[in-house]
């Protein structure tokens, strides 16, 4: 029996991925992709809690984090671009003109 | 017009103006700057006139859009306050704009998104709505950040703001679907209920703790405040002076209607966080400041250091508390637009205007702009008879009013230490001659002119009669849940 | 509402006024015009003040030309204003002080003149806000915003170390206000609703920061809050007094400001600490302030030893007369806790004393400091010689810092004595040694910088003072010499405010009829208006 | 029939949760951004499949839609057009993922261990509760979209503008700004 708790050990687990992710890769486009999976996290929750409780706003709100998403991928692809142009690199570590 | 709808005519009037306002970009390219810019100031005037339409036609306990959003006194202040702060952005960005000829249709409209997502977190009793209105307002600021597409620094700004603004929004949904899962609900009414009933389960209180993550990287607080410094150093000034006011402001008011509204039975677990997270951050954005040679970078450790001031407030809770939050966000909005003004002034007077030896000497040079950074830099650092010190005495005797002392001792001893750092400025522009240190072009930048002699008045006025502004930012008990 | 209503509120704000006419209606070329606007100023200011003097009844209620407006109802902060006898003399000493450094700055301040003289008079309306109101966050207003004109007086046209003074000046004085800030505002919430996280129930008043309420509730306030309040007020007031240990920052800023700024620092600012203990924390923590009385008089006597041993070793005029300040203001202190009438009468005649004398001394070097540009001891000597005039004003003011009779010091001292006396024998010998030290430097000081041969050639074509010096210095010695004579006035028109402070921080002393004053009026009762 | 319904179901979940979890890593661990582009994608793929499973097919339909064709073919797109020679090559990256691994593992177990989920229990409800709006019972789709409109309107018109903001943006960063570049 697959119980809520499946699912939600399982979201914990990819949110941690996203997580560690983000803090070990330096390259750009692989961060903007580790925060996909916090989204994707946050999302089967909402889906998992929405199914234990028989709620329809878990599904709804999952409808709005996916176009938010969408949009903030669109925004973050556009800054990756604008980078390359102007630093051909997509290394966050030499996005670095400022001091520390 | 149905209720629902006049209670949403500011928002949707905004909204319909910015796509106005970015058509018309579009059609006239880079040209004529002054008469968008005009145009989005029209369009925030009338705004504020359908705000206050809508006010006065709504009642304040109503919630509308199926219990998603309430037109109460505190959302009326917060977005009369957005209002303001966007117009005073938009006209320290016209001079900006012009000299360096970028597109400003599309600027506009973006400062004018933001405002609508603001103006719906301030009126969200819906963490659904909350979060949406967050995220517009998120959005439309990293690519403000990104906007001066030929500075490298504005590149870096926008980088590190979205990725860290997009990994801390991760976080917060995450919390926010713990809060969801264990109560059912995301309606912040509900929620108190819901969790007033018992004692909470521990995947409510992780969610919560999530949540104050997010909401604590949205306001720049310790530890969440790494971003901070290199954003504003490196966004353009125009929008990190937004940066520093209208996203902060909108940050504490979703603060103060989730934690002190939503989550207020769980205040015995949120209250040691929020507090040590606002003494971390008094500390630590002034102790950083101290030693900054940029005055950028001074004024972004500054910024962080009044967002653990209003932390206080948050702790402190109740009407004082919140009428206390209320006030000092005036206060800080019209004192910080005023200092980033004068930055503003100085980057288009052609002084190179970053670093603190820049000012040598400029009282005798712009001795009324000189005057009014004086005054800013006064209020900032809480001394009379600025409105900063009013500010700080309504927030700290609130915190002492709820027992909080020791957290007032670290307020007004970090508030004097401030002062070093403010007084480095005016130290500068008074005490020194700065012979040799002479403008490269000069350039007449008369609306930030204009900008930083209203906000000079503004802090004076507040400072010296407090009262009508007081009674602005009150009335707002029992909106929260607070009596 | 006539003119007694609003003669405080002219007084205050007549300095504010001249010096927004400078700032509108001056260029800053128009040197003598500018000069002009701010001696008339400042001389209308003392002219203005001097009703208070005649029109101040001591027999009638406690606080008079009392002023109340609304101002930020929504904490229960209002505009009021008033005086005692204790706040009359000392806003005479600031207008005085005022016209004076006013007067005394025309040739010493040759650059930036415009800024300067609005300073000083801003300065006067926060000195003269700090003496007259009646409200805490009144107060605290102008405690605070009086410190920014005195930084600029210092950081502009100081000497060589001006910045670095004028930032320590500023930031030590503001640490110890913003500490004092948390004490005020326990004391607000203790009078209304209380602290009620941390268990301290209030007394369920309406919230107000008016002074004259807050005195009705001084004997209710439980030892405990009476402690903590005390101590935030403490390290506000004694950072500017300046007692010892806190005292650093004095030196500096005294030789670093110009001559007015060094008058006005010695003669009023130091005042507004020993003033903020008189009119707060003795009447308002009673329990607290005699539970203080043995660590106090006991920094107070170290500051008087201290400041005269190392004044003795100042080799820079300025640095010496800093030191002596620390010493003498000691004194105050050390009167003050007696605790009695006579002590905190003498206490404060003392203030005024010192403000006359200091500020002499302060002028005095100017003027030489003006003519040769340096302040060192060893640069002079056998003035007496060159400058007769100049000898004799300097002995004068020398004479009534050491306390001779029939100079005021010794009135001012021989009080504090018979006060501390009244306490503790072992206090007032003590206190007492220690006058011959200051007789000792400043005697020193007195035979090293004008008797003997001119070592120094520049110093033989040294011009005796002019009329306007002169006549900056009269008025001092003038005052000098009255209160060395005949002090009834003054002791007439502080007696019945110094009796209302002795009724609530020692009402056990009142039953001793033999101990009062001769000059004591029939006590009257402490009524508030 | 319902055992081996029971057991299907248990076994979709644990190749899906699989497909999750090998995505995620592949993500971070992959050198070459189109493989991991490609993890990413096996993960949403995984992701939606598991929306199916918990009978929310309107969501999985909009994830699949989305994510694997919206948002994927933007990831490739932006990977083919900055080239090789921008992406990092990361040579010590594994130095600093054993450290943020352990801990972050610490802060899972000790989650987990807390019995953060002790208050999710009993059998989830009824699945037709999902499908029906104020009384009247539909499909998962059309109920999702009768919420949307109705109750969650306000939400649903900003998230429209943040649509609109994203569009901007993209152009806006995207596009080719004329005239001298890369001023320090």
């Amino acid at each position: 029996m697959i119980t809520t708790t499946h699912y939600l050990v399982l979201s914990l687990i990819l949110f941690t991925l996203g997580v560690v992710g983000l803090m070990v890769r330096r390259n750009f486009i692989t961060v903007l992709m580790c925060i996909e999976l916090m989204l994707n996290a946050a999302n089967l929750n909402f889906i998992a809690f929405s199914r234990q409780l028989g709620d329809l706003t878990g599904q709804v709100f999952a409808v709005f984090v996916i176009t938010i998403a969408a949009a903030e991928a669109a925004i973050g692809l556009g800054i990756i671009v604008a980078l390359v142009r102007l630093k051909q690199t997509t290394d966050l570590d030499r996005v670095n003109v400022m001091e520390g | 017009m149905r209720p629902d709808l006049i209670a949403l005519l500011p928002e949707l009037v905004l909204a319909a103006l910015a796509m106005v306002v970015l058509l018309a970009g579009l059609a006239s390219g880079r040209a004529r700057h002054g008469l968008l810019a005009g145009g989005a100031l029209v369009s925030l005037a009338v705004t504020a006139l359908a705000l206050w339409y809508a006010a006065a036609a709504t009642d304040p306990a109503a919630r509308l859009f199926s219990g998603m959003f309430a037109l109460d006194r505190f959302a009326v202040y917060f977005k009369a306050l957005f209002l303001l702060s966007s117009a005073l952005v938009i006209l320290l960005s016209v001079d900006y704009l012009k000299r360096n000829d970028y597109r400003p249709g599309e600027y506009l409209a973006l400062i004018m998104f933001a405002t609508v997502g603001m103006m719906t977190m301030a009126s969200g009793v819906n963490l659904a709505a909350i979060y949406v209105g967050l995220e517009l307002m998120a959005l439309s600021t990293y690519i403000l950040a990104g906007y001066f597409r030929r500075e490298v620094k504005s590149h870096e700004a926008a980088t590190k703001y979205f990725v860290l603004g997009a990994f801390s929004s991760g976080v917060l949904l995450y919390g926010l679907s713990l809060i969801y899962g264990t109560t059912g609900t995301l309606d912040l009414g509900a929620l108190t209920r819901a969790l007033a009933a018992g004692k909470p389960a521990t995947a409510t209180v992780v969610g919560m703790a999530l949540l104050a993550c997010g909401f604590l990287f949205k306001v720049a607080a310790v530890p969440f405040h790494v971003w901070t410094p290199d954003v504003y150093e490196g966004a353009p000034t125009p929008i990190t002076a937004f940066m520093s006011v209208g996203p902060k402001a909108a940050g504490f008011a979703m603060f103060l209607r989730v934690f002190l509204g939503g989550l207020a039975p769980l205040s015995a677990s949120w209250i040691w966080l929020v507090g040590a997270a606002a003494v971390l951050t008094m500390i630590w954005g002034n102790v950083a400041a101290l030693t900054q040679d940029n005055v950028k970078r001074m004024l972004a450790y500054s910024s962080i250091a009044h967002a653990g001031y209003a932390l206080v407030g948050l702790v402190a809770g109740g009407a004082a508390g919140v009428n206390s939050v209320l006030f000092y966000m005036l206060v800080y909005t019209v004192t910080n637009l005023g200092a980033f003004g004068f930055v503003i002034m100085l980057e288009s007077r052609g002084y190179a205007g970053e670093t603190v030896t820049d000012y040598a000497g400029l009282a005798r040079r712009h001795p009324g702009a000189a005057f009014g950074m004086l005054l800013f830099m006064l209020s900032l650092g809480g001394i009379p008879p600025t409105a900063g010190f009013m500010g700080k005495l309504y927030l700290f005797a609130a915190a002492v009013e709820a027992g909080y002392v020791w957290l007032v001792v670290v307020a007004v001893v970090m508030s004097a230490v401030s002062l070093y750092y403010y007084l480095r400025i005016v130290l500068q522009m008074y005490l020194r001659d700065g012979e040799g240190v002479e403008p490269a072009e000069l350039v007449a930048a008369p609306w930030t002119e204009r900008v930083i002699w209203a906000c000079g008045a503004a802090v004076l006025v507040i400072g010296i009669v407090p009262a009508p502004f007081l009674a602005a930012a009150r009335a707002t008990a029992g909106v929260l849940g607070l009596s | 509402m006539g003119f007694a209503t609003n003669l405080l509120n002219i007084i205050c704000y007549v300095p504010l006024l001249g010096a927004l006419v400078i700032i509108f209606l001056l260029r800053k070329e128009q040197t003598a015009a500018i000069k002009t606007v701010a001696t008339v100023v400042a001389g209308l200011d003392f002219v203005l003040s001097l009703p208070l003097w005649f029109v101040y009844d001591p027999a009638g209620p406690a606080f008079q030309f009392s002023y109340v407006h609304d101002w930020i109802p929504a904490v229960g902060a209002t505009y009021h204003v008033g005086v005692d006898g204790i706040s009359v003399l000392l806003i005479l000493l600031t207008t005085l002080l005022g016209f004076i450094a006013v007067y005394s700055s025309f040739t010493a301040i040759n650059h930036r003149q415009k800024e300067y003289y609005v300073f000083l008079l801003l300065l006067q309306t926060g000195m003269l806000g700090v003496f007259i109101s009646l409200d805490f966050v009144l107060f605290y207003v102008f405690w605070e915003a009086m410190l920014v004109p005195m930084y600029f007086l210092i950081g502009i046209w100081g000497g060589p170390r001006k910045l670095y003074a004028a930032i320590k000046f500023f930031l030590y004085t503001l640490f110890g206000s913003v500490l004092m800030l948390v004490g005020i505002l326990t004391l607000y919430f203790y009078n209304s609703t209380g602290l009620q996280a941390i268990g301290l129930p209030g007394l369920g008043h309406a919230p107000t920061f008016d002074v004259t309420e807050l005195f009705k509730i001084a004997t209710q306030i439980p030892p405990h809050v009476q402690f903590w309040v005390f101590l935030a007020f403490f390290v506000g007031f004694a950072i500017k007094v300046p007692m010892f240990p806190f005292h650093t920052w004095l030196p500096d800023a005294h030789v670093e400001a110009p001559t007015a700024g060094s008058v006005i620092l010695a003669g009023v600012l130091l005042k507004m600490g020993t003033y903020g203990f008189i009119r707060f924390s003795l009447p308002l923590l009673p329990d607290a302030t005699r539970k203080a009385v043995p660590w106090v008089v006991a920094l107070a006597i170290i500051g008087i030893v201290y400041g005269a041993l190392v004044a003795m070793a100042q080799k820079d005029m300025k640095k010496l007369v800093a030191y002596s300040s620390v010493s003498h203001l000691g004194f105050v202190m050390l009167g003050m806790f007696a605790l009695n009438p006579q002590g905190l009468t003498g206490s404060v005649l003392q203030m005024i004393n010192h403000g006359l004398s200091t500020g002499g001394l302060f002028l005095l070097v100017g003027i030489v400091y003006e003519r040769r540009h340096t302040r060192m001891i060893s640069e002079y000597g056998g003035l007496a010689k060159v400058m007769p005039v100049y000898a004799m004003l300097f002995m004068v003011i020398t004479m009534a810092s050491i306390g001779l009779p029939t100079l005021n010091g010794f009135i001012g001292e021989f009080t504090i004595l018979v006060g501390a006396f009244n306490r503790s024998t072992t206090w007032a010998v003590i206190a007492a040694t220690s006058l011959v030290l200051g007789a000792g430097y400043m005697l020193w000081l007195y035979q090293r910088v004008f008797f003997g041969e001119i070592t120094h050639d520049e110093n033989k074509t040294l011009k005796d003072v002019n009329l306007r010096e002169q006549w900056t210095l009269i008025p001092l010695i003038v005052l000098c010499f009255w209160i060395g004579i005949y002090p009834k006035p003054f002791f007439r028109i502080l007696e019945p405010s110094i009796r209302r402070v002795v009724e609530v921080v020692d009402p056990g002393y009142m039953n001793h009829p033999e101990l009062h004053l001769p000059a004591a009026a029939p006590a009257a009762h402490a009524q508030e208006e | 029939m319902s055992w081996f319904l029971v057991h299907f179901a248990q076994l979709v979940f644990y190749v899906m949760a699989a497909c999750v979890i090998a995505g995620a890593v592949g993500v971070i661990a992959f050198k070459s951004p189109v493989h991991a582009a490609l993890s990413l994608l096996a993960s949403f793929l995984g992701v939606a499949g598991l929306f199916v499973l918990m009978e929310a097919e309107f969501l999985a339909a909009v994830q699949v839609l989305v994510y694997a064709g919206g948002v994927m073919v933007l990831f490739l797109f932006v990977i083919m057009l900055v080239k090789a020679r921008a992406i990092p090559r990361e040579p010590q990256y594994v130095n600093r993922l054993v450290p943020a691994a352990v801990g972050l593992g610490v802060v899972l177990a000790l989650l987990l261990g807390a019995g953060m989920w002790a208050s999710v229990t009993g059998a989830p409800a009824d699945a037709a509760a999902l499908q029906r709006v104020a009384g009247v019972q539909l499909g998962n789709t059309e109920a999702v979209g009768w919420s949307l409109y109705r109750d969650y309107l306000l939400p649903f018109e900003v998230v429209s503008i943040v649509l609109l903001v994203a569009m901007i943006g993209a152009i806006v960063l995207g596009r080719k700004e004329p005239g001298k570049e890369g001023r320090a």
